[in-house]
């Protein structure tokens, strides 16, 4: 055994296969790296709800009622389910209704299929995103694959997909200069955040020239009046924000102290005598000692705990946020119902918009404050107070009329 | 201290028949010999060790304290019992592959370090152990950088 | 000299007098323990002041003009400054405009002077907590003290005001089962804590029955009403909180990770070839090296900059906050005036109180949200939920009339 042991050590990596430039197929990749590819494969697991996360794909409509108004007259508000494992990325989105209700453009595929890069080069990057994604789903056969964040000879982390450079470039960042451990944030980056459709060609885009923050984010899309689209009982120009992950992550303290994503959703585990990069993409709470104690040498029990009392805070200003959006619906509604005039209500209308923004970006978020606990209560409190503002401006005008 | 040296007294009886079985398997394949010395090297044998050599190799504590001054007793026949104590658990976990993927130390491993800590440190550190039956602050609370960093 | 530093080791303490139980003095404790007295002297020298804390003891009022409305009718609005070294303990509150505007009660003594549990056990508990101020004042000399917190025969910490041991005997804790550890932050909650002077004896007591948040210590004073004043504008009954650092700090994760206010405002320092406390009790901010990087292995700026993003963080909320609660108080004036009655204001009214003692629990915490800074974030998120909703009860009534 113990001998057994230390040969692996010694003969690792074992070439057994050559993986050509263009291999999606990660079975054939797994020939070469039989431990990362087994624990690949378990992105396929039902492992189970967490208290806010997990991979039991619920209905997010059904269990936050909320959502459906908050989402009024958009196709999010019709379907939109607890995200799980990797392995189901492109199955996923072919099923949703969001892709049956609306024509959606070829755009959505960057994230969710591995010919995605192969597709870019064929067609070109604006062509790719226009096409519409019905003509081009039957293309799609991986989901997730090793070549999403891999170069197939060196295995080392790379960019496949244009729109973060594009947005890092933006920015200033120069790709080519990223450090290992940033890069080990970097290829999440690529899907883990927010994005928008820019101009008819429906171009890729993360909405990032100000910086990474809400505030940031919103003077981006305010900058040139941007609206993803009018919300149906409003009428207020809404902004839907989608798993800002990295963006949050940014703003925290791991961020701040180095810590990557990997670092806690793939932590080393051995494989026999040797360390692996756990490439079962999952929820940290089914994992704490590996994901965590290995920085924090703290019983698992505690750790558990930090992380839920971190995310019933978040859960319970989220509610609060809810609650408030809500009630400006509401008065907002009866204004309009009063007579009060479109042009009257803007301001109202734009409370509105920043309010379901800022809630939606810690909604979005996948990790229910946990990736950065102070900035996520704050971006709360401020969707509190200005959708409270809405409500109040709507109530003014109607009580003036 | 009583209750202290009632345990050694009983674990060296167990531990010597434990010892002769040990050197039965495992133990000298993984240069089992080497464990008994005080050379760092030793315990990098186990490469599941690295990370900690790596870190100590850059500790402060690299110049002045091998593993084995923190993590065996300074007083005889203390050292060896723990020695034996350890060999025995660390080859039987290593061989049956059985112990938490991120290593845990455990509470009696954790006092005899803290007991060295204060073993070299007592001038410095009198105010933190305080005399007489003071209740002692842990030292790895502070300083759980020193061995080799976290 | 090695051979000398050993025994300086062996024989401390070094027992220049014996201390008599009732010593008060400084200096004559010092005989004995030199280097801690040496830095507790230093409680009297202004290190300046920092961002949100320092020992610079500038008109607060003057700095956040909101308080003068937010606190109006209590004699907190008249003359409040930033709290400095407990060297003036006692020097400050003689000279604070509070005790001369309002006839306060000896029950201020128990945190300001030595002479406190002396006083004490002359007069009795109740009766000294409702002797005037001004009819003791001449007897205090000592503002704080070595036996404030420590056993003159053993040195040992122990709990000298009855206020604490009250209200922890009331929560089923023992502390003659502190772990010495718990010890490094129970002294200094004898003072740093949210206090109340109940029924006629003005008997000091601590609103814990409920537990240690906000909202337990909301429900313990709405369970029966209590009224610290009335506001001067809108008629509210109203709540304010004094220095609540001992809660807050509970509620963070440094308690949590059995981190206690001596590790921090206390670390230890070299004197000699010993290390001891420094009992020069101050912001951390003016001694990151010693304070944290101990346990936190990160350059100084980084730790400074930790600090005070937090802190900024809580402080912009504050200022939303205030904004919020002003805006309440003119709806509720602007209501009164149109001729809203008393009872039809009554809901405005305790938003208002709600909205107002959460605001000042996070800025009257002196941390400025460091203590806990995800639980600071959620208190203002609510306090500024209720004020807008107080605010919207008011406009509504208004236009009703
Ligand atoms: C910038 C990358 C990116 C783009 C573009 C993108 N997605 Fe996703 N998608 C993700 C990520 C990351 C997740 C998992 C996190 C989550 O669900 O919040 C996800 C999850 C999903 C899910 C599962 C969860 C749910 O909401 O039910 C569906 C379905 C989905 N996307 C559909 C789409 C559609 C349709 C489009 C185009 C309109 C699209 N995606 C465009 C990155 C992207
Ligand atoms: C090419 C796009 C892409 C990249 C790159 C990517 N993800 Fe994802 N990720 C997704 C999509 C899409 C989903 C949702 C799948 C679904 O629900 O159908 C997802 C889901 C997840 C989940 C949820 C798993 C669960 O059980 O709920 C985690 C955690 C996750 N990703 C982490 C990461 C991390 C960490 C990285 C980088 C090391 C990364 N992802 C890189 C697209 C991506
Ligand atoms: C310090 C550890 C840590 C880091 C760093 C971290 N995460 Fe997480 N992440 C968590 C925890 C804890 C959760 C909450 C899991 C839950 O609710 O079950 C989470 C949740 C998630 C989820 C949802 C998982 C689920 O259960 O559905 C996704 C997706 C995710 N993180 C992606 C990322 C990405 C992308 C990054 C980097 C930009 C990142 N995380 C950085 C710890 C971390
Ligand atoms: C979502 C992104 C992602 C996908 C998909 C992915 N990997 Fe990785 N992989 C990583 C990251 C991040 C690391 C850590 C790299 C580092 O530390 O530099 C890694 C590391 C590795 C390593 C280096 C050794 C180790 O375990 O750290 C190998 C080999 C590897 N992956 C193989 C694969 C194979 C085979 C597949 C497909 C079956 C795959 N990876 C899919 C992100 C990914
Ligand atoms: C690679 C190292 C590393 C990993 C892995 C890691 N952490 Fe941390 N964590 C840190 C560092 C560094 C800090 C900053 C505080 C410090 O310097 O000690 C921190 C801070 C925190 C904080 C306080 C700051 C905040 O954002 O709230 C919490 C809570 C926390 N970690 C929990 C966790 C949990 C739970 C996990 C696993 C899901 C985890 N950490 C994984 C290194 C790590
Ligand atoms: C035979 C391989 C091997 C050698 C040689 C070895 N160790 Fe270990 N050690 C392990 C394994 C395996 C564990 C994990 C045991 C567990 O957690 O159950 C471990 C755990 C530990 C622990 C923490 C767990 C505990 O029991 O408290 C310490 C401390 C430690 N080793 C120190 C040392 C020192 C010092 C040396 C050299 C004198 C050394 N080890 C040599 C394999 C080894
Ligand atoms: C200066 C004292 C000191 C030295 C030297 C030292 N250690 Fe440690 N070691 C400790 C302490 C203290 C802990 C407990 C850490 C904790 O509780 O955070 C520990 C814990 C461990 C653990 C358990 C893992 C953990 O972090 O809990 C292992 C394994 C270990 N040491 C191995 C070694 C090896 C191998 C060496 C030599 C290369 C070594 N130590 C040198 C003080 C030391
Ligand atoms: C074999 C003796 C020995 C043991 C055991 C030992 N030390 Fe040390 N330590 C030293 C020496 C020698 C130095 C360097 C000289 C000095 O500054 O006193 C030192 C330096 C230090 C320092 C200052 C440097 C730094 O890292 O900040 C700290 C703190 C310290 N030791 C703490 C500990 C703790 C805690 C333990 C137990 C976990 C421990 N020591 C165990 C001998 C030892
Ligand atoms: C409450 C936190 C705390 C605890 C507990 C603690 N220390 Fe320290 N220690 C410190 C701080 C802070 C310093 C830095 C003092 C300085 O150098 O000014 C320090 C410094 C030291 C030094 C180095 C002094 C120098 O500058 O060379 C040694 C050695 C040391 N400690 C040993 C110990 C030992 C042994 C224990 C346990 C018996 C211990 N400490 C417990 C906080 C702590
Ligand atoms: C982890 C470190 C830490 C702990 C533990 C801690 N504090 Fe603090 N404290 C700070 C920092 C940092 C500040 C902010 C200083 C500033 O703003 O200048 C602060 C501020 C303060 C202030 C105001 C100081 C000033 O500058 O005016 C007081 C009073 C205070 N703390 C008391 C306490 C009490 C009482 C406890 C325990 C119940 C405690 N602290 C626990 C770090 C800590
Ligand atoms: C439960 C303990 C406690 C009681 C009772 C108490 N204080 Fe204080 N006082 C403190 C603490 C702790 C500080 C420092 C923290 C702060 O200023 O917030 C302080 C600070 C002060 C200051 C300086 C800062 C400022 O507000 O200008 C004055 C003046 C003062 N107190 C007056 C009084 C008066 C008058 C009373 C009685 C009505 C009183 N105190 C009752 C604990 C107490
Ligand atoms: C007997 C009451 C009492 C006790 C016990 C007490 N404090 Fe104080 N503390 C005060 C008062 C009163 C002030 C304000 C003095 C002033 O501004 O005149 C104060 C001020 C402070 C300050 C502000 C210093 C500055 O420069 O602004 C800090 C920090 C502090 N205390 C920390 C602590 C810590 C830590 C403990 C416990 C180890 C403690 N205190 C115990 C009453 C007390
Ligand atoms: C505000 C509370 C407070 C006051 C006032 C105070 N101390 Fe302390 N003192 C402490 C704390 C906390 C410790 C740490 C005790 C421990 O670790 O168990 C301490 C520790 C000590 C120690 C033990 C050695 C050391 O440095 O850790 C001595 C001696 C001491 N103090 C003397 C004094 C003297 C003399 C005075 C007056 C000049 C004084 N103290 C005033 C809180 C205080
Ligand atoms: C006695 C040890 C100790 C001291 C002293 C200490 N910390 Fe910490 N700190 C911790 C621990 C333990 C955690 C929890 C995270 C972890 O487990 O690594 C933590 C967490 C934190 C966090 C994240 C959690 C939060 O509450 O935001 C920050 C920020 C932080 N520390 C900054 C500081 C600063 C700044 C100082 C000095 C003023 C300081 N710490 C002093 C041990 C300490
Ligand atoms: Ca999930
Ligand atoms: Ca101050």
């Amino acid at each position: 055994n113990i001998n057994q042991r230390k040969q692996e050590a010694v003969q690792f990596p074992l070439k057994v296969v050559e993986i050509a430039a263009g291999e999606l197929d990660p079975a054939v990749w797994g020939l070469n790296f039989p431990s990362q590819y087994d624990s690949f494969k378990r992105t396929q697991e039902n492992y189970g709800e967490t208290p806010y996360g997990g991979s039991e794909p619920y209905s997010k409509l059904e269990r936050y009622p909320a959502m459906i108004r908050l989402w009024a007259g958009y196709a999010f508000s019709k379907d939109h389910n607890e995200e799980r494992g990797h392995y189901y990325a492109q199955i996923d989105q072919e099923n949703t209704q969001r892709v049956q209700i609306v024509n959606q453009p070829g755009a959505c595929i960057n994230c969710h299929a591995a010919e995605a890069p192969g597709l870019i080069a064929e067609m070109g990057w604006e062509n790719f995103n226009h096409t519409p994604y019905n003509d081009l789903k039957d293309q799609l056969h991986f989901g997730s694959s090793c070549a999403d964040c891999h170069d197939p000879v060196t295995m080392d982390l790379v960019i496949t997909r244009p729109a973060f450079r594009n947005a890092m470039e933006q920015r200033g960042i120069d790709l080519s200069q990223a450090t290992r451990q940033e890069m080990r944030s970097y290829v999440c980056a690529q899907c883990h955040v927010e994005y928008y459709f820019l101009g008819d060609n429906k171009v890729l885009t993360f909405p990032w020239s100000q910086g990474l923050t809400i505030d940031n984010i919103e003077a981006h899309y305010d900058s040139y009046g941007f609206t993803d689209w009018t919300h149906a009982e409003t009428g207020a120009p809404m902004i839907k924000i989608q798993h800002p992950e990295f963006e949050m992550w940014s703003t925290g303290l791991h961020a701040r102290s180095g810590v990557s994503c990997a670092d806690c959703h793939m932590p080393y585990v051995r494989a026999g005598s040797v360390k692996v990069s756990d490439h079962w993409l999952r929820s940290p709470l089914v994992n704490v000692s590996q994901a965590c104690q290995t920085c924090h040498n703290r019983p698992e029990e505690e750790l558990t705990e930090r992380i839920l009392t971190i995310q019933n805070t978040t859960a319970s200003l989220l509610r609060q946020s809810e609650e408030a959006i809500l009630a400006a619906i509401d008065a907002i509604v009866a204004a309009r119902e009063a007579g009060v005039t479109d042009a009257e209500l803007e301001e109202a209308l734009l409370l509105h918009r920043g309010a379901s923004l800022r809630w939606d970006f810690v909604s979005s978020e996948n990790s229910t404050g946990f990736h950065s606990p102070q900035e996520s209560a704050r971006i709360l409190a401020e969707s509190i107070n200005l959708a409270r503002q809405a409500e109040l401006a709507a109530y003014k005008l109607q009580a003036g009329k | 201290m009583n209750q202290k040296s009632n345990f050694y007294a009983v674990s060296a009886v167990v531990m010597l028949g434990i010892l002769v079985g040990l050197s039965l398997f495992t133990f000298s394949y993984a240069q089992g010999a080497s464990y008994l010395s005080d050379d760092p090297n030793a315990c990098v044998n186990c490469h599941v060790m690295r990370e900690q050599f790596d870190g100590w190799n850059r500790g402060s504590h690299q110049a002045v304290a091998v593993c084995n001054d923190c993590h065996t007793p300074h007083t005889f026949p203390q050292k060896w019992i723990v020695k034996g104590i350890n060999g025995f658990n660390h080859s039987w976990a290593f061989t049956t592959g059985n112990f938490p993927n991120t290593i845990q130390i455990k509470s009696f491993n954790a006092q005899v370090a803290e007991d060295n800590c204060i073993d070299c440190h007592e001038t410095m550190a009198i105010n933190v152990h305080g005399s007489g039956d003071k209740e002692t602050l842990s030292c790895v609370a502070c300083h759980g950088n020193v061995g080799h960093g976290r």
